[in-house]
């Protein structure tokens, strides 16, 4: 038998990230098992080496060494703390081993990486835009930020401050607070001071919790905002319904009807996979189709073709097996996924996508609109 | 039965597995006797007593309590068992207040203790003055008679005393013999140790000579205060 | 900026003491432990957790209500505790005269990080929570300002307040209690005075941690339910009882509530995100002038 | 009972006070443990200090060598004022003094607790003990060491951790290691409590023979026989202050002494011997 | 394979210099530093901002400045601590390197905030192939372990390492032997934390990248536990137990990677779970560490009488 095609996952299955990682992981592997059980990738299984990056940039870089030195793997998927794709970056780009990645903050595709970073989530720039547009039609005026200290707290502060006024809104103020408090009063308190009608709660789950019971206490019925990696079905779950009814989430998104979705709620076995595992499904796909589509799998076969199969004018697929079919037969394809149209910029920025915003509502999401 | 209230032969024992203190020791101790334990710093008088009380596990030899076995045993089994034992450091409990230092002293009596607190409050006014204060507060020898006041908190059949007059002024001293004498009367044997070594001979019915780990002499207690050869050695007389 | 001072401060105060309330549990279990066994028993962290996710089971699993969920949440972590001191820590203790106690509190640090992991395991990473009912807060108006004050709050701090006057009284009046105190003064004395030390350390270590759980079920209700539950609160909780003077019991209270005002306080003059150095800052200036913390070093 | 002991010192003429103390007075909590003490230590001599438990003697030592600070009052040394000095300044000054309860270094050895205590090393300085030369006053230190721990047998143990010594030994050590430095004056707290009667007879020879060299002592002691042999003049202390001073026939003559300290034995000390 | 090894040697290199660091605040003086990572913050951050943010100073130079820095910066601890011990110490340092984590965070002007600082040179970084950098870097600091170790050795045994051990044991009595503890104190919380920063600065320009996330007190664990593991107060233990957290770290992945039929979470917590578990199995049987201090003995004269 051949041997096989070597890929690496990072996920966050310990640490702050916890929450998220395993659902990534999940999503990624099954990718390669439809593809290893469709005949691989020209006639190769591709198998898949994981290791934990504990949400810890130190933790992550000896992971990623060992991924490249010792399993060497040709492409790193799933990296989600932007101080951990910062950090092992460089070892990819060094080694020529491509770099998949859902950390949002700006800095991130600016880095010299000459292409070995492709990702998946929108940069902060672009999500705030989309959030601003969506406020306006709420009819948002006075908006009010409570975050986390990340690396895109600021950038975001920025871009509402900049697109809010376009939509007759404005940003007020943001508190920046600290993620591992357990309590957020007087961080509510200062948000309501300000008399804002929609606060954006741009945190992670954990700490989105404490906030959105602490608006409740508080009395809080204007609008709510966060984004869909925050507000997920898990956090619906912990909460009783009233707290959480009317709490609005957006995130980059096919068109719902995307077969690709679909095939990710079942694998998943959730009606609503979070953004981040919509975008490792796609890191594997994506992965294996440039490879099937170079013939080779090193890092710098999948960066060269990376773009073929996701963009331009070749056949639109959203299925991984699917591709691969038509790769065989010579043909050429566009690969859109569960995350979105998956179209890249040189920098390895996605390009557009739509976004899906929807509404907690008796502890489950409905879609509101998708644009 | 032999007759003696502590009988232990041939006791072995030291702190590391390759260095033995005790070489094979005999302690015996006869109801209604005061023996008095002396020797030069370091012979091993503290350790004989250690292992007697149960602090130290004795490697070999037999230790025997009124005819029941004792060797290995914990010391609160011990304790149950009748013996009292005041060690030569770290004999109070430093944060509690005098008073509660009493009272542990007599946790396996409760029953007396309310009783026996003012008798030792009528015999060491001091303690009775300094009730309240925390036992790391007090003066050296204010400890000394804290600690020896503690086992005086129980009934025991044998009272193990390590220096108990160190650090006491004479007429606390003398005090704390008048003291050790009574309870002798009152029908308590008593093993002690004691570099104050003419006095404790003088109130001892035998007197035991401890020197690197082993027995070096032993006899009546006058016989040996009177012994120009012991005197010279180990009475600094 | 005075009128603005005068209307926030009331509502900080308030808040700070909620911080507090959150933090006094865990820190009187930790506390007591140290009271008696001498060391800092960071599984603290764990088991939190543990109790948070104890009373998750009891509630939502088996649907019991709150009261016996709280004392699934006690005697889980209790039982733990027990067994990790037992089996874990108690030889490192042994061996402390040449080591010093920071071995077994050290290993306890291990510890923590190997139970979080069994947790992880059994339970995977996702968030949980409980199925109770969230209140909003009650309002008042002060004439100034409006104050709003949490009922769960409030019976988070009845029940750290009942738990501290009940463990004090305790440990200050109790033959049990003053046992205790005296294993913690000096283990060996105890054991000549006919007390049974290890019997002693065992009711410490579970008295400790199943209310270190009970804590941290109330911990969870306030914040979510995860392997990290614990993990985030030790440093605040270890602060608490430092504050407050290691081993006393109100110390841990007294503690807990500095630094909960103190936190919250800072909000005045610094960005949310510099709570935790400003908290920081203020064990520092209490340490420095206190350098055994408020209470000292007392058990009682 | 006690045979009488020879009185080596004449009593010595009045000297240039060592050491002053001026109304010293320290509380805790309400209790005076010194309250107003007056004493003088003169040159060249081997002042006793005794009186009942609990008088405030060590109080005054740890008030003196600065580990406590006094509410009220002043410590001159060799006539500069040391009150609020900080301990590691008075030992340098050439006023060292010893614990009444042991309290050595547990995890260093015998030899090495003593050899710490030996002043000039300049091998504690930072640059020095990485870069310069040590060995020399090192090895004379080692010397030294050994020589006080086979004065004070204690050279069978000399390698073994302090923590591990007995009772005695530890007092041992307590007053070998104040030798080891070169101070002016010593302050000896019980230093033979504990420590075998003829031990603590050639302790006291030493002490004397140090004494000769010019070393002043101020000694707390129960001892009367030692206090009797070594001291002079002895200072009496109760309740925190200074009840009287002079020649130890004297003092041990005096009825209000004898009472409040001394008892009927001691007492015996004063009469010339049958 | 060898690249990792390589790699990981590097790491256990400087997780081994900062137990050294450790070791002289910890082990031979008694002061608890549970701020440790604080420090190599310090030295990583100083180091990167010199080289590369604010200034283009040469690395050896940016270095230099970071262990001064740090030094500097251990010693401001070690007076405003002056009058703390044990375990109140302990959270006061701790405090200390969150104190810096959120500085590092919320500075952004100055630190580029959570972002972090990338491009950090290397040593002919991006001159030699990667795998060559890595056996350079291995060199240099294989090298830089050898002359703190020697150093610290030195100072161990030296006069000076005898007063830190004696104020490990008791501070007052040390004051009564004439030795101004402060000083002492000071400097050596001066030293360890200067070994530390330098550490962090190597650790800054070997990955190239830092971020206030990197710095996060389960570093300062690993490093406790190392030293502790290796026995406290030595310094061949500090060095030992630090590579073997490393190993226990890494050879975790490879033995966790065998176990069937756990979902990638249940993985993570075994590994984790196993590193902790391995760390108190050698601290159970080995409680003073796998190379216990022993105190110096001196040759004694015959003792027979
Ligand atoms: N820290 C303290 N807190 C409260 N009281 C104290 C403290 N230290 C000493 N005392 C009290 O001060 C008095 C004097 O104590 P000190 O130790 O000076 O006596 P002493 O003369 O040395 O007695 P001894 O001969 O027994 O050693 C005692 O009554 C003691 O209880
Ligand atoms: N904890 C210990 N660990 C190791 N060795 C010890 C320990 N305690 C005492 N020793 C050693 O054991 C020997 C006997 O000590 P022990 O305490 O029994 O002497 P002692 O006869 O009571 O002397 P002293 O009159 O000085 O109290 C001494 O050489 C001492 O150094
Ligand atoms: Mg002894
Ligand atoms: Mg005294």
């Amino acid at each position: 038998q051949a041997e096989p095609i070597r890929l690496g996952t990072l996920t966050p299955l310990t640490g702050a990230g916890g929450p998220y990682g395993p659902a990534m992981r999940k999503a990624l592997e099954g990718v390669v098992e439809a593809v290893n059980s469709a005949g691989g990738v020209a006639g190769r299984r591709i198998q898949l080496y994981g290791e934990d990056s504990q949400t810890n940039p130190d933790a992550a870089v000896r992971a990623a060494r060992k991924l490249i030195d010792v399993d060497r793997v040709s492409a790193i998927m799933g990296t989600w703390a932007s101080a951990v794709t910062t950090a092992v970056a460089p070892l990819c780009w060094e080694s020529r081993t491509m770099l998949f990645t859902v950390s949002g903050a700006d800095s991130i595709t600016q880095l010299p990486h000459r292409g070995y970073i492709i990702r998946t989530q929108p940069n902060s720039t672009l999500q705030i835009s989309k959030l601003a547009e969506f406020l306006g039609a709420q009819g948002a005026k006075r908006i009010f930020i409570l975050a986390a200290q990340t690396p895109f707290a600021l950038t975001n502060r920025q871009v509402l401050e900049r697109e809010m006024p376009k939509y007759g809104g404005q940003l007020l103020d943001q508190v920046i607070y600290d993620k591992d408090k357990t309590v957020f009063r007087s961080e509510v308190d200062q948000a309501l001071r300000a008399r804002p009608d929609f606060i954006f709660l741009n945190g992670y789950t954990p700490d989105v919790t404490i906030l959105l019971r602490e608006l409740y206490r508080a009395g809080w019925t204007g609008g709510k905002v966060a984004p869909a990696y925050a507000i997920n079905q898990r956090l619906l779950d912990s909460l009783p319904a009233e707290v959480t009814n009317g709490a609005f989430t957006w995130a980059p998104s096919p068109d719902l009807e995307s077969p690709a979705f679909k095939r990710l709620q079942t694998l998943l076995g959730t009606q609503d996979p979070d953004p981040y595992s919509c975008q490792t499904n796609d890191h594997a796909s994506l992965a294996a189709l440039a490879i099937a589509k170079a013939g080779a799998w090193t890092g710098d076969a999948i960066r060269e073709n990376v773009r073929k199969i996701s963009q331009g004018d070749g056949e639109r697929v959203t299925e991984v097996t699917e591709g691969l079919k038509l790769l065989a037969a010579g043909r050429e394809i566009n690969y859109a996924g569960a995350s979105g149209a998956c179209d890249f910029t040189d920098t390895g920025d996605i390009l557009t996508c739509p976004f899906r915003y929807e509404q907690a509502e008796g502890a489950k999401l409905k879609t509101v609109r998708v644009s | 039965m032999s007759g003696w209230l502590l009988e232990a032969r041939g006791v072995v024992a030291g702190y590391a597995a390759a260095d033995m203190i005790l070489k094979g020791v005999d302690l015996t101790v006869a109801p209604h006797e005061v023996v008095a334990i002396i020797g030069p710093n370091g012979a091993g008088k503290s350790t004989l007593l250690k292992a007697i009380a149960g602090i130290l596990k004795p490697s070999s030899g037999t230790i025997a309590l009124d005819g029941e076995a004792i060797a290995g045993r914990p010391a609160r089994e011990i304790c149950a068992a009748g013996l009292a034992f005041v060690p030569q450091e770290a004999n109070v409990f430093p944060t509690m207040s005098v008073r509660e230092n009493l009272e542990m002293g007599g946790f396996v009596q409760p029953k007396e203790t309310r009783q026996r607190i003012e008798a030792i409050f009528a015999r060491f006014p001091i303690l009775a003055e300094k009730r309240r204060q925390a036992a790391r507060t007090l003066s050296g020898g204010q400890r000394q008679i804290l600690a020896m006041a503690m086992a005086l908190m129980v009934a025991p059949k044998l009272l193990l005393l390590d220096e108990p007059s160190a650090g006491l002024s004479p007429i606390a001293a003398e005090k704390l013999f008048d003291t050790i004498r009574s309870i002798h009367a009152e029908g308590t044997a008593i093993a002690m140790v004691e570099q104050n070594a003419l006095e404790a001979l003088s109130i001892a019915t035998r007197g035991v000579i401890l020197v690197d780990g082993r027995n070096a002499r032993e006899g009546e207690a006058a016989a040996l205060a009177a012994d120009p050869d012991v005197r010279r050695i180990f009475l600094g007389g | 900026m005075l009128a603005h001072l005068i209307e926030e401060l009331p509502q900080l105060i308030v808040n700070g003491l909620v911080v507090g309330t959150i933090l006094a549990l865990p820190a009187i279990g930790f506390t007591a432990i140290y009271a008696v066994l001498r060391f800092p028993n960071f599984t603290v962290a764990s088991h939190a957790t543990m109790g948070a996710y104890a009373g998750f089971v009891a509630n939502v699993w088996f649907g019991l209500p709150v009261l016996p969920s709280l004392a699934v949440a006690f005697i889980v972590p209790a039982i733990s505790g027990l067994v990790c001191d037992e089996y874990v820590l108690k030889p490192l203790r042994r061996t402390s005269a040449a080591t010093g106690p920071m071995a077994a509190a050290i290993a306890a640090v291990a510890l923590t990080i190997a139970l979080e992991n069994v947790i992880r395991f059994v339970f995977g990473n996702d968030l949980r929570g409980y199925d109770l009912p969230v209140y909003r807060d009650w309002r008042f108006d002060l004439g100034f300002a409006f104050l709003r004050v949490g009922p769960q709050q409030v019976e988070n701090a009845a029940i750290s307040v009942v738990v501290m006057a009940a463990l004090f009284t305790f440990l200050a009046f109790t033959r049990t209690g003053k046992m205790m105190r005296a294993v913690a003064d000096n283990p060996m004395l105890a054991s000549i005075k006919g007390i049974n030390a290890e019997t002693v350390a065992r009711l410490a270590s579970l008295i400790g941690m199943g209310l270190v759980g009970v804590g941290g079920m109330l911990l969870g209700l306030d914040t979510s339910i995860d392997p990290l539950t614990g993990f985030r609160a030790v440093l605040t909780v270890f602060a608490a009882a430092v504050v407050g003077g290691l081993g006393s019991i109100p110390g841990a209270v007294v503690g807990a509530m500095v630094v909960g005002i103190g936190e919250e306080l800072s909000l005045l003059v610094l960005d949310a995100s510099y709570r935790t150095a400003v908290g920081f800052v203020a064990i520092l200036v209490v340490l420095t002038f206190r350098p055994r913390g408020i209470l000292g070093e007392r058990a009682y | 009972m006690a045979p009488a002991l020879p009185l080596r010192h004449a009593t010595v003429p009045p000297l240039m006070p060592l050491l002053e103390v001026h109304d010293l007075s320290r509380a805790y909590y309400g209790v005076r443990a010194i309250d107003g003490l007056d004493l003088d230590v003169a040159s060249g001599t081997i002042t006793g200090l005794i009186g009942p438990n609990g008088a405030g003697k060590t109080t005054a030592f740890n008030v003196i060598s600065g580990l406590v600070p006094p509410d009220r009052g002043t410590v001159r040394f060799d006539g500069t004022d040391i009150t609020g000095w900080r301990p590691d300044a008075i030992t340098r000054a050439g006023l060292v003094r010893t614990f009444q309860i042991a309290r050595g270094f547990p995890r260093l050895s015998v030899l090495e607790n003593l050899m710490l205590y030996g002043a000039h090393q300049p091998g504690e300085s930072l640059p020095v003990a990485l870069f310069g030369a040590w060995g020399k006053r090192e090895e004379e230190l080692r010397e030294r060491a050994i020589a006080t721990a086979r004065r004070l047998n204690l050279l069978r143990v000399a390698n073994n951790p302090a923590s591990d010594l007995s009772g005695g030994q530890k007092k041992l050590l307590e007053i070998g290691r104040a030798l080891m430095t070169d101070p002016r004056m010593i302050m000896l707290d019980e230093p033979i409590a504990g420590v075998n009667p003829t031990l603590s007879a050639q302790i006291g020879e030493h002490l004397l023979s140090l004494r000769d060299e010019g070393i002043t002592f101020l000694i707390i002691e129960h001892h009367m026989d030692a206090i009797a042999r070594l001291c002079d003049p002895v200072i009496v202390m109760a309740e925190g202050r200074k009840l009287t001073e002079g020649a130890f026939t004297a003092i041990a003559a005096d009825h209000s002494v004898q009472e409040a300290y001394m008892g009927r034995r001691a007492g015996h000390l004063a009469q010339p011997s049958a | 394979m060898e690249n990792y090894l390589v790699a990981m040697a590097v790491f256990a290199g400087l997780y081994g210099l900062m137990a050294l660091g450790l070791n002289v605040i910890w082990g031979m003086t008694g002061m608890i530093n549970l701020g440790l990572v604080g420090f190599m913050a310090v030295g990583a951050y100083t180091s990167a901002l010199l080289t590369v943010r604010h200034a283009t100073w040469p690395i050896w130079a940016g270095v230099l400045a970071a262990t001064l820095v740090s030094g500097l910066a251990g010693a401001f601890v070690a007076r405003i601590t002056a009058r703390l011990k044990g375990d109140y110490l302990a959270i006061v340092t701790l405090g200390f390197s969150e104190v810096v984590r959120i500085i590092a965070s919320n500075e952004i002007r100055f630190t580029n905030g959570t972002d972090g600082i990338s491009a950090i040179p290397g040593p002919f970084r991006g001159h030699v192939a990667p795998a060559t950098f890595n056996l350079l870097y291995l060199g240099l600091v294989a090298l830089a372990l050898l002359v703190v170790f020697l150093l610290c050795q030195r100072l161990r045994h030296s006069p000076y390492g005898r007063v830190l051990r004696a104020i490990r044991d008791d501070d007052q009595v040390t004051a009564v032997a004439g030795k101004p503890v402060m000083r002492f104190k000071t400097e050596a919380f001066a030293i360890g934390a200067a070994i530390t920063g330098f550490a962090g600065a190597l650790y800054g320009h070997y990955n190239a990248y830092i971020a206030p996330e990197g710095f996060v007190p389960l570093i300062t664990i690993y490093i406790v536990l190392a030293l502790t593991a290796g026995g406290t107060g030595s310094n061949v233990g500090a060095v030992v137990g630090a590579a073997l957290v490393v190993a226990f770290m890494e050879g975790t992945r490879f033995v966790v990677a065998e176990i069937p039929g756990l979902a990638a979470v249940q993985v993570a917590a075994v590994r984790e779970f196993m590193i902790a578990a391995l760390l108190i199995l050698v601290l159970r049987y080995r409680p003073k560490g796998l190379f216990p201090e022993h105190h110096p003995r001196h040759p004694i004269p015959d003792t027979t009488p």
